[in-house]
C-alpha cells in the first residue's frame, strides 16, 4: 500500500499533460473534472499510502521508493526517489486534501475566466511541485519541488498578466525567491562536500557521527539551508514578496500563499532538524527570526485596508509563529500549526475570495460592510476561520498556537527566551484585534458599499460554499489532533514523535527542567489561561474600536501617525531595498554596460585600430597605383638581396 | 581501435560541404524553393549519419575512438587524423541538431541571395564538425579557420544594420586569438620535437608528452588567447554583442550554440590536459575572470534595451559558468560544465530563434517595442517561457544540472569563495530573464502594431520543439548526456590530479578513491607515471 | 672558346634590358614586349644549362616558359584591348586607379 | 676564334642590340618588328647549344604566332597614331641606377661563380636526336606538367575570349 506513494505526484503530472497538449480543446467542464479529479486521485493515493504506513510498527515507518537515477557524476549520485514517514505523510494530506478543496472551489471561482484551462494547469503543476517537495528523499529533490512551487508562484501570481502590478508582483516574488535559493544551493553545496551525498537518511545518520553541536560547518549550513526557507516562507528580510503576491486570484492567495508553499521552509527546517539540533546558534536565530517576523508583520496586518493584504500579513506572521516553534526545537509543534494554519488560513482567504467575487473584485474593507445579511454562509465560516486564528477554544488555532507558546515558555534557556513568549503573545493580541477588525469591517456594521454593487451581492454557488464549509468544520476541530495537556490522546506527537527523534531528546529535557521548576501541569494550565484571556481582550477591543466608537480610530491614527504610517507603509521595507540594493545595482550595471564595455574594452580595441589607421594612412602614400613603381621595387630588392649573395 | 570500416566521422564532416558544391554547381539560384529543401535535406541526413555513429560508439571507454588515420604531409609530420570521444560526439550532435534547426529557421528570414546563404550555411557546419573531430592539430587549425569565413560572410552579407563593422570585428578579434593559438601549437610542436626528435602534430602523441613546466606556462597562455576570445572569457567579450546583434537568426543560434564551444571545447581538449602544471597554475586567474564574466555578464543584460543584446550578455554570463566548471578540474565540475555547454546551445539557440520570429514579425528588436504579447501569442509565450526558465536554472530543466553539478565541482575543489559568487549568478539570471520576459510578454498590448501578431506557424514550431524536448530531456534524465562524457571527463581529470600529486602536493581536488571508484568502473588507466 | 659564362652574361643583359624596359617605358605594348625579352633571356640561361649539365630538364622547362609566355601574351593582350576600349589609354602613367 | 666563337658572338650582338631597340622605339611597330630578328637569334643560340627542338619552336611559336598576335592588336588598335608624349617614366634616374647595379651583380656572380659538373656522365636520352629527347623528357618525367600546361593554355584562351568580348548591347567604340 505505501507503494501508492509514487502515483501521489503522479496524478497532478498527468493532469498537467493532459491539460497542456488538448487543454484548449476541452469544455471549461472538463478542465475542472480532469483537474479536480486529479488532484482527488491524489488525495486518495495519499490516504491509501499513509494507511500503509500506519499499518507498520512505530519506528520503522518509514518507506522509500526510488524510481529512476538523476543526476550521476562521479561519485555524486542523485536519483529520483520518494520518502515516505510521518512527516512527509502529514504533508502529502495537508497539500493534497486543501488542495483537493481549493481546486473545487477554483471551478467556482475562476468559472468566468477566460484562462480557465491556464489557470489549472498551473495549479495542478503546482500541486505536482509541491507533492515533488515533500516526498523528494533527498535535498535536490526538495530544491527541484522548492523551484517548481516558486515557478508556479511565480505563473500563478501573474496569472492576470495584463496587469503591470501583477507582473511585477510575481517577477518580485521570483526574484526573491532565488535569493533564498542562492543560500539554499550554497548550504546543499556544503552538505555534499562533507556528506558526499544529499540523501536525506545518510545525511542525518552520519551528521552525529562527523560533527558536534556547534561545528563551523553545521552552523553554516543550517544559516545557509534557513535562509532558503527564509525566502520561500517569507520571514524577514525576505518577507517583502508575500504581500504583493496578493495580485494573484484569490484561490492561489490560499493555495499557494497560505496553506503550502509557503510553509515548505517551516516543513524544510523540520525535515532537517537533525542538522539543526547540531547548530543551536542557528536554532536559536530562527526562533528570534521567526519571533521578530511574527510581531512586524502583526503590526503591519493591524492597519491594512485591503482585505487580502491583511491575510496576507496573517500568513507572514504566523508562519513565524512557526519558526519560532522550530526554533525552540518544537518541531512537532510547527507541523502542528503548520496543518491548522493550512485550514484556517485556507478558509480565511477562501471567504475573502467569496466576498471579492460577490462584490466583483472589490478589496478594499473600508467598501465593505454589513455583508453578513447576504452572505450567511460566508460569514460564518470566515467567523470560525477567525475565531480558529485568534485563538479561541478549542477551535484549531487555539491548539498549535498555544502548544507554541508552551513550548516557548518552556524552552527555559535564559531571560532572553522570555521575551521570545512575551513576542508571540503580544503578537497573539494583536491576531485576533486584526482579524476581527477584518470581521467587523467586512459583515458588521453599515454597509458602506456602491449602490450599483449592493445590488448585486449575493451568496456564492455551491462550489465556493461547499469548500468553505469543509473547511470550517476542519478548523474547527482540527485541534484535536493535538490535545494538550493529556499526551497519550496527543495524535500528532505520537505520529510525529518518531521524525524527530534528536529533537525528542531536546525536548524531553527541556520538559525535565521546566518539571523541576514549576510544576508541569500548572504551567501549561497557567499559560493556556493567558492565551484565551488575550484573544478574547483582542476580539473585544476590535469590537469596540471598530464597532462602537469608530471616532476613537480616528483619535488613535491622528495621535501616533507616525507609528500608523509606519505600519501601513510596511515599515518602509520596500523602499528601503529599492534604495539601497536595487537602484545602485542598476545604476552599476548600467555603468558596467556604458563605460566600462564600450569605453572601455571597445575603447581600447578600437583605439588600437584607430592607430593602426593612422600609420596607414601615412604608409599608404607609398601605394601610388603605378605598376611601374612597384617594379622597382621589386628590383632594388632583388639588387640589395644579392648584396648579400657578396657575403 | 582503428576502424577499418566505412569511415564515418568524415563522412559527417564532409556531407555538409559536398552538399554544398553540388548544389552550388548544379542548382541555379533562382529555384528558392528547391535550394531550402535541399539545405534542408543535407542537413537532415547529415544529423541521422551523426546519429549513426552512436551505435558505433562505445559509451565506457575513455580513448578516442573510430579513428581515421592518413597522412598528409608526412614532412612536416601533419596527420589527417579523426576521432571521437564522447565529449566530441555530444558536441557533434549537439552541431547537427543546431544545423538543422538553423536552415529551417532562415526559410522565410532569408529571401536574398539564398543559394549563397544556405551554402555559407553547409560550408560552416562541415567546418565545425571538423573541428570537433579533429585530433590533428594542423587538421583543427585548418577546419577552425575554414569555420570562421562563412560565420563573417553570414554576419556581413544577411545582418542588419551594422552588419560590416560587426563582421569585421568578429574576424578581427577571433583571427587574433587563432594567430596567437597557433603560435601555442608550434611552441609544442617544437619542445616535442626537441625532447624526442619527431616531428608531429598528433594530438595523441603529444597528449602522452608531459612537456616541460617552463614551456607549457607559455603555451598555455598562448592557448588561451586564442580560446577565451572565442568563449568569449571577460574581458574579450566586447565582440560577441555585437555580432550578435547583426547576425542573422540562423547566424546567431549557431554563433551562441556551437562557435562559442569552440573555446570551452579547447581548453578541455587541449590546455587541460596537454598542459596540467601550468593548467593548475592558471586556475585561481581563470576562476576570477569566469567569476567576473557571469556578474558582469548578467548585470549588463540587464539594462540592455535590446532582447538580443540581452540574450547575448547572458551567454557571457553562461560560459563564464562553463569556464568556472572546466577549471575547477572535478569530475562534477568538468561534468557539469560539459553539460552547460550542450544547454547553453539549447536554451540561447532557442532564445535565438524566438527573437528571430518577433524580429520577422515586427522587424524591431527592442524590448520596448512590445509588451503584453502573452495574450495575443499564447504558444509563443509557452515556448518562451519554457526556455527562459531553461536559461535561469530551474530544476527540472537542462540549465539546472548544469549550473548545480558546476557549483558543486566548485565546492569540491575548495573554492568556495568563488562558488558562492558563482551562485549568486543565479539570482542575477531570474532578475535580468524575467525582466525581459515581464517586458515584452506581460503588460497591456499597447502596440498597434503587435495586435495581429500572428502566433508560431507549424515550421517555427518544428525548429522549436526539438530544443524544448531536449531540454526537458535533460533536466529530467541527464543520465545518458553524463555517461556519455563521464569517462573522458575522468581521464582529463585524473591527467590533472597525477600533475598535482607530481607536484608534490596533495591530490586538493578529488578524493583518490573516487578517481579510482570511477577509472575501475570504466577500464581506463590513468595517464602520467 | 665559348663557356657556360658567356651564355649566362648574355642573359643577365638581355633580362636587364628587358628590366629597363618595363620599368621605364610607359606603353603597355612594350612593357609586355619587355616582359617577353625578359623570359627570353630565361630561356637562353635554361637551354645554356641544359647543354653544360647534360640534362633534358633545361629544355623541358624553356618549352613550358613559352607556354605561359603564350599564355601570357594572350591575356595581357586581351587586358590592353578592353583597357584601350575603356580607358582610350596605353599609357600606363594614367593607370593607377589602385592607389590607396 | 672559330666558327662556334664567331657565331656566338654576332648572336649575341644582335639579340643585344634588336632587344635595346625593342625596348627604345616610340613606335610600338617598330618595337614589334625588332623583336622579331631578337628572337630568331635567340633560335640560334640553341642551335648551337644543340637544342634543335626548341630553336624550332622558338622561330615558330614565339616568332611566327605570338609576335604577329602583338602586331595584330597594335593594329587594331591603331596604336601609332596614339602618342604618349613622353616616353619615359619619370623614375628613370633611380631605376637606370637599380638595373644597372643589378647586372653588374649578376654579371660578377656568374663569373665568379663555379657551377660544378654533373657527376654521372652524359645521360642516356641525350644521344637520342634532341626531338625524341624532349619528347621522352615530356611524356615521361615532366607528362602530368605538360598535361596542366595545355590546361593552362586552354584557361588562356578562355579568358581572353572571356576579356576582350563586349557585353551585349554594349556600344562599339
Amino acid at each position: 500500500m505505501t507503494d501508492a506513494v509514487a502515483l501521489v505526484p503522479l496524478f497532478p503530472l498527468l493532469a498537467v499533460l493532459v491539460n497542456l497538449f488538448i487543454g484548449k480543446r476541452l469544455s471549461k467542464k472538463a478542465v475542472g473534472i480532469l483537474a479536480c479529479g486529479a488532484v482527488g486521485a491524489s488525495l486518495g493515493a495519499s490516504v491509501l499510502a499513509v494507511a500503509g504506513l500506519m499499518a507498520m510498527e512505530v519506528g520503522h515507518r518509514s518507506v522509500e521508493v526510488i524510481l529512476f537515477p538523476w543526476i550521476v557524476s562521479g561519485g555524486f549520485q542523485v536519483p529520483i526517489g520518494f520518502l515516505l514517514d510521518p512527516l512527509s505523510a502529514v504533508m502529502i494530506l495537508v497539500v493534497t486534501g486543501v488542495g483537493f478543496l481549493i481546486h473545487v472551489y477554483s471551478t467556482g471561482y475562476m468559472h468566468e475566466d477566460a484562462g480557465f484551462a491556464r489557470y489549472f494547469l498551473f495549479l495542478n503543476l503546482f500541486v505536482f511541485a509541491m507533492l515533488l517537495l515533500v516526498l523528494g528523499n533527498s535535498y535536490l529533490l526538495l530544491f527541484i519541488g522548492w523551484e517548481g512551487v516558486g515557478l508556479c508562484s511565480y505563473l500563478l501570481i501573474g496569472f492576470w498578466f495584463t496587469k503591470d502590478s501583477a507582473s511585477d508582483a510575481g517577477k518580485k516574488a521570483f526574484i526573491v525567491n532565488r535569493v533564498g535559493d542562492f543560500g539554499f544551493i550554497l548550504g546543499m553545496l556544503l552538505i555534499v562536500y562533507h556528506f558526499g551525498t544529499l540523501h536525506y537518511g545518510q545525511v542525518f545518520a552520519r551528521a552525529p557521527e562527523l560533527f558536534h553541536a556547534g561545528d563551523l560547518p553545521m552552523v553554516l549550513i543550517t544559516a545557509l539551508l534557513f535562509v532558503g526557507a527564509m525566502g520561500k516562507s517569507a520571514q524577514l528580510p525576505l518577507h517583502v514578496w508575500l504581500p504583493d503576491a496578493m495580485e494573484g486570484p484569490t484561490p492561489v492567495s490560499a493555495l499557494i500563499h497560505a496553506a503550502t508553499m509557503v510553509t515548505a521552509g517551516v516543513y524544510m527546517v523540520c525535515r532537517s532538524s537533525a542538522l539543526y539540533e547540531l547548530a543551536p546558534v542557528i536554532l536559536s536565530l530562527v526562533a528570534v527570526i521567526g519571533c521578530l517576523t511574527a510581531f512586524f508583520a502583526g503590526t503591519i496586518a493591524l492597519v491594512q485596508n485591503d482585505i487580502k493584504r491583511v491575510l496576507a500579513y496573517s500568513t507572514v506572521s504566523q508562519l513565524g509563529y512557526m519558526f519560532l516553534a522550530a526554533g525552540v526545537g518544537a518541531y512537532v509543534a510547527a507541523i502542528f500549526h503548520l496543518v491548522t494554519h493550512a485550514f484556517f488560513k485556507a478558509l480565511l482567504f477562501l471567504g475573502s475570495g467569496s466576498v471579492i467575487h460577490a462584490l466583483h473584485e472589490e478589496q478594499d474593507i473600508r467598501k465593505m460592510g454589513g455583508l453578513k445579511k447576504y452572505m450567511p454562509t460566508t460569514h460564518r465560516t470566515f467567523v470560525i476561520g477567525s475565531l480558529a486564528i485568534a485563538g479561541i477554544p478549542p477551535l484549531a488555532g487555539f491548539m498549535s498556537k498555544d502548544e507554541i507558546l508552551y513550548e516557548v515558555f518552556n524552552a527555559g534557556k535564559g531571560t532572553g527566551w522570555v521575551l521570545l513568549w512575551i513576542g508571540g503573545i503580544v503578537t497573539a493580541l494583536m491576531t485576533a484585534f486584526y482579524m476581527f477588525r477584518l470581521v467587523y469591517l467586512t459583515f458588521y456594521g453599515e454597509s458602506r458599499m456602491d449602490e450599483e454593487v449592493e445590488k448585486h451581492v449575493h451568496e456564492s454557488p455551491p462550489p465556493i460554499t461547499v469548500p468553505l464549509t469543509i473547511l470550517a468544520v476542519l478548523s474547527a476541530v482540527g485541534g484535536f489532533l493535538g490535545i494538550p495537556v493529556i499526551k497519550k490522546w496527543n495524535i500528532m506527537h505520537n505520529w510525529l514523535g518518531e521524525a524527530f527523534h534528536a529533537a525528542a531528546e531536546h525536548t524531553t529535557e527541556a520538559a525535565t527542567h521546566a518539571a523541576s521548576a514549576v510544576s508541569h501541569l500548572t504551567v501549561e494550565l497557567g499559560l493556556m489561561t493567558v492565551s484565551v484571556v488575550v484573544a478574547v481582550s483582542g476580539i473585544l477591543i476590535a469590537r469596540t474600536i471598530i464597532l462602537r466608537r469608530p471616532a476613537l480610530a480616528e483619535k488613535m491614527r491622528n495621535d501616533y501617525s507616525f507609528l500608523y504610517s509606519l505600519f501601513l507603509n510596511k515599515w518602509w521595507v520596500d523602499e528601503l531595498y529599492d534604495l539601497t540594493i536595487v537602484n545602485p545595482l542598476k545604476r552599476f550595471a548600467d555603468m558596467c554596460w556604458s563605460v566600462f564595455d564600450v569605453k572601455g574594452i571597445d575603447g581600447t580595441v578600437n583605439g588600437t585600430a584607430k592607430v593602426a589607421n593612422v600609420s596607414g594612412g601615412v604608409l599608404r602614400k607609398l601605394q601610388t597605383g603605378f605598376v611601374q613603381n612597384y617594379a622597382l621595387g621589386i628590383v632594388i630588392g632583388l639588387a640589395l638581396m644579392l648584396v648579400l649573395a657578396f657575403f | 581501435m582503428e576502424s577499418l570500416n566505412f569511415p564515418i566521422l568524415s563522412a559527417v564532416v564532409y556531407l555538409p560541404a559536398i552538399g554544398a558544391l553540388l548544389m552550388a554547381i548544379f542548382v541555379p539560384g533562382r529555384r528558392v524553393d528547391a535550394i531550402r529543401r535541399i539545405a534542408l535535406g543535407v542537413a537532415l541526413a547529415d544529423f541521422f549519419l551523426s546519429l549513426a555513429i552512436l551505435p558505433r560508439f562505445r559509451m565506457d571507454v575513455a580513448d578516442f575512438q573510430l579513428m581515421e588515420r592518413a597522412d598528409w604531409i608526412p614532412s612536416l609530420g601533419i596527420q589527417y587524423l579523426m576521432g571521437t570521444d564522447g565529449i566530441s560526439l555530444l558536441l557533434v550532435l549537439l552541431t547537427t541538431v543546431l544545423g538543422v534547426l538553423a536552415i529551417l529557421s532562415s526559410f522565410s528570414a532569408i529571401t536574398e541571395r539564398v543559394k549563397e546563404y544556405m551554402i555559407a550555411l553547409l560550408i560552416l557546419q562541415t567546418g565545425m564538425l571538423g573541428v570537433f573531430f579533429a585530433l590533428d592539430i594542423v587538421l583543427f587549425y585548418v577546419f577552425w579557420e575554414v569555420m570562421l569565413i562563412p560565420m563573417a560572410l553570414l554576419i556581413g552579407i544577411w545582418g542588419g544594420a551594422r552588419r560590416v563593422y560587426a563582421a569585421v570585428k568578429f574576424f578581427l578579434f577571433t583571427l587574433v586569438g587563432s594567430l596567437f593559438m597557433l603560435i601555442g601549437f608550434l611552441v609544442l610542436y617544437f619542445s616535442f620535437h626537441r625532447a624526442t626528435g619527431i616531428y608531429t602534430f598528433d594530438l595523441i602523441r603529444l597528449l602522452d608528452f608531459s612537456f616541460p613546466v617552463g614551456v607549457q606556462v607559455w603555451a598555455f597562455w598562448a592557448l588561451f588567447l586564442g580560446f577565451a576570445i572565442k568563449v568569449p572569457l571577460f574581458p574579450f567579450h566586447t565582440w560577441l554583442p555585437d555580432a550578435h546583434v547583426e547576425a542573422p537568426t540562423a547566424g546567431s543560434v549557431i554563433l551562441a550554440g556551437v562557435l562559442l564551444k569552440m573555446g570551452t571545447y579547447g581548453f578541455i581538449r587541449f590546455s587541460l590536459p596537454m598542459l596540467p602544471e601550468a593548467s593548475l597554475q592558471a586556475i585561481p586567474a581563470i576562476a576570477v575572470l569566469s567569476i567576473v564574466g557571469i556578474i558582469y555578464g548578467a548585470l549588463v543584460a540587464w539594462v540592455q534595451p535590446d532582447v538580443k543584446k540581452l540574450v547575448a550578455y547572458s551567454s557571457v554570463s553562461h560560459l563564464g559558468f562553463v569556464m568556472l566548471g572546466l577549471f575547477t578540474v572535478t569530475i562534477q565540475g568538468v561534468q557539469g560544465g560539459v553539460l552547460q555547454m550542450i544547454n547553453h546551445g539549447l536554451s540561447t539557440g532557442a532564445l535565438f530563434l524566438l527573437v528571430g520570429i518577433l524580429y520577422e514579425r515586427r522587424h524591431t528588436r527592442m524590448i520596448e517595442a512590445f509588451g503584453g504579447l502573452a495574450a495575443q501569442v499564447p504558444l509563443f509565450t509557452a515556448v518562451f517561457g519554457i526556455v527562459t526558465f531553461s536559461s535561469i536554472g530551474l530544476p527540472g530543466l537542462n540549465g539546472f544540472i548544469g549550473e548545480f553539478l558546476i557549483l558543486l565541482g566548485s565546492y569540491k575543489a575548495r573554492m568556495w569563495v568563488f562558488g558562492a559568487l558563482a551562485a549568486s549568478g543565479v539570482i542575477l539570471g531570474a532578475v535580468y530573464m524575467l525582466s525581459m520576459f515581464q517586458r515584452v510578454m506581460y503588460g497591456t498590448l499597447d502596440k498597434e502594431e503587435n495586435r495581429n501578431l500572428p502566433d508560431l506557424n507549424v515550421r517555427e514550431m518544428l525548429t522549436l520543439v526539438p530544443i524544448v524536448i531536449l531540454i526537458f530531456w535533460i533536466g529530467i534524465y541527464p543520465k545518458p548526456f553524463l555517461k556519455m562524457v563521464e569517462p573522458s571527463v575522468i581521464k582529463v581529470v585524473s591527467r590533472l590530479e597525477n600533475a598535482r600529486v607530481n607536484a608534490g602536493s596533495t591530490p586538493l581536488v578529488l578524493a583518490p578513491d573516487e578517481v579510482k571508484v570511477a577509472l575501475d568502473k570504466h577500464g581506463a588507466a590513468p595517464d602520467g607515471e | 672558346m665559348i663557356t657556360l659564362t658567356h651564355y649566362l652574361v648574355l642573359g643577365a643583359i638581355v633580362f636587364l634590358i628587358g628590366i629597363m624596359g618595363v620599368l621605364l617605358r610607359r606603353n603597355v605594348i612594350i612593357i609586355l614586349l619587355s616582359i617577353e625579352l625578359m623570359l627570353n633571356a630565361v630561356n637562353i640561361n635554361m637551354v645554356a644549362f641544359s647543354d653544360y649539365l647534360q640534362n633534358m630538364s633545361g629544355q623541358v622547362f624553356v618549352f613550358f616558359i613559352m607556354t605561359v609566355a603564350a599564355a601570357e601574351a594572350a591575356i595581357g593582350l586581351a587586358i590592353v584591348v578592353v583597357l584601350f576600349r575603356n580607358r582610350e589609354t596605353i599609357d600606363v602613367d594614367r593607370i593607377n586607379v589602385m592607389r590607396w | 676564334m672559330g666558327l662556334q666563337s664567331f657565331l656566338f658572338y654576332y648572336f649575341a650582338i644582335v639579340i643585344i642590340a634588336t632587344a635595346a631597340l625593342t625596348v627604345s622605339r616610340r613606335n610600338p611597330i617598330h618595337s614589334v618588328m625588332f623583336l622579331v630578328p631578337c628572337f630568331i637569334h635567340t633560335a640560334g643560340l640553341f642551335l648551337l647549344l644543340g637544342a634543335e627542338f626548341l630553336a624550332a619552336i622558338q622561330v615558330l611559336v614565339y616568332t611566327g604566332a605570338i609576335m604577329v598576335l602583338y602586331l595584330f592588336v597594335v593594329f587594331l588598335l591603331d596604336l601609332p597614331s596614339f602618342r604618349i608624349k613622353k616616353i619615359t617614366h619619370q623614375q628613370t634616374p633611380l631605376a637606370v641606377l637599380a638595373g644597372l647595379v643589378l647586372v653588374v651583380q649578376i654579371i660578377v656572380l656568374t663569373v665568379v661563380a663555379v657551377f660544378p659538373r654533373p657527376a654521372a656522365e652524359v645521360k642516356a636520352p641525350y644521344f637520342l636526336g634532341n626531338t625524341e629527347a624532349v619528347g621522352a623528357s615530356l611524356y615521361t618525367t615532366f607528362l602530368f606538367p605538360f598535361e596542366l600546361a595545355s590546361l593552362v593554355l586552354l584557361v588562356a584562351i578562355f579568358g581572353a575570349v572571356v576579356l576582350a568580348r563586349r557585353e551585349r548591347g554594349e556600344e562599339l567604340p
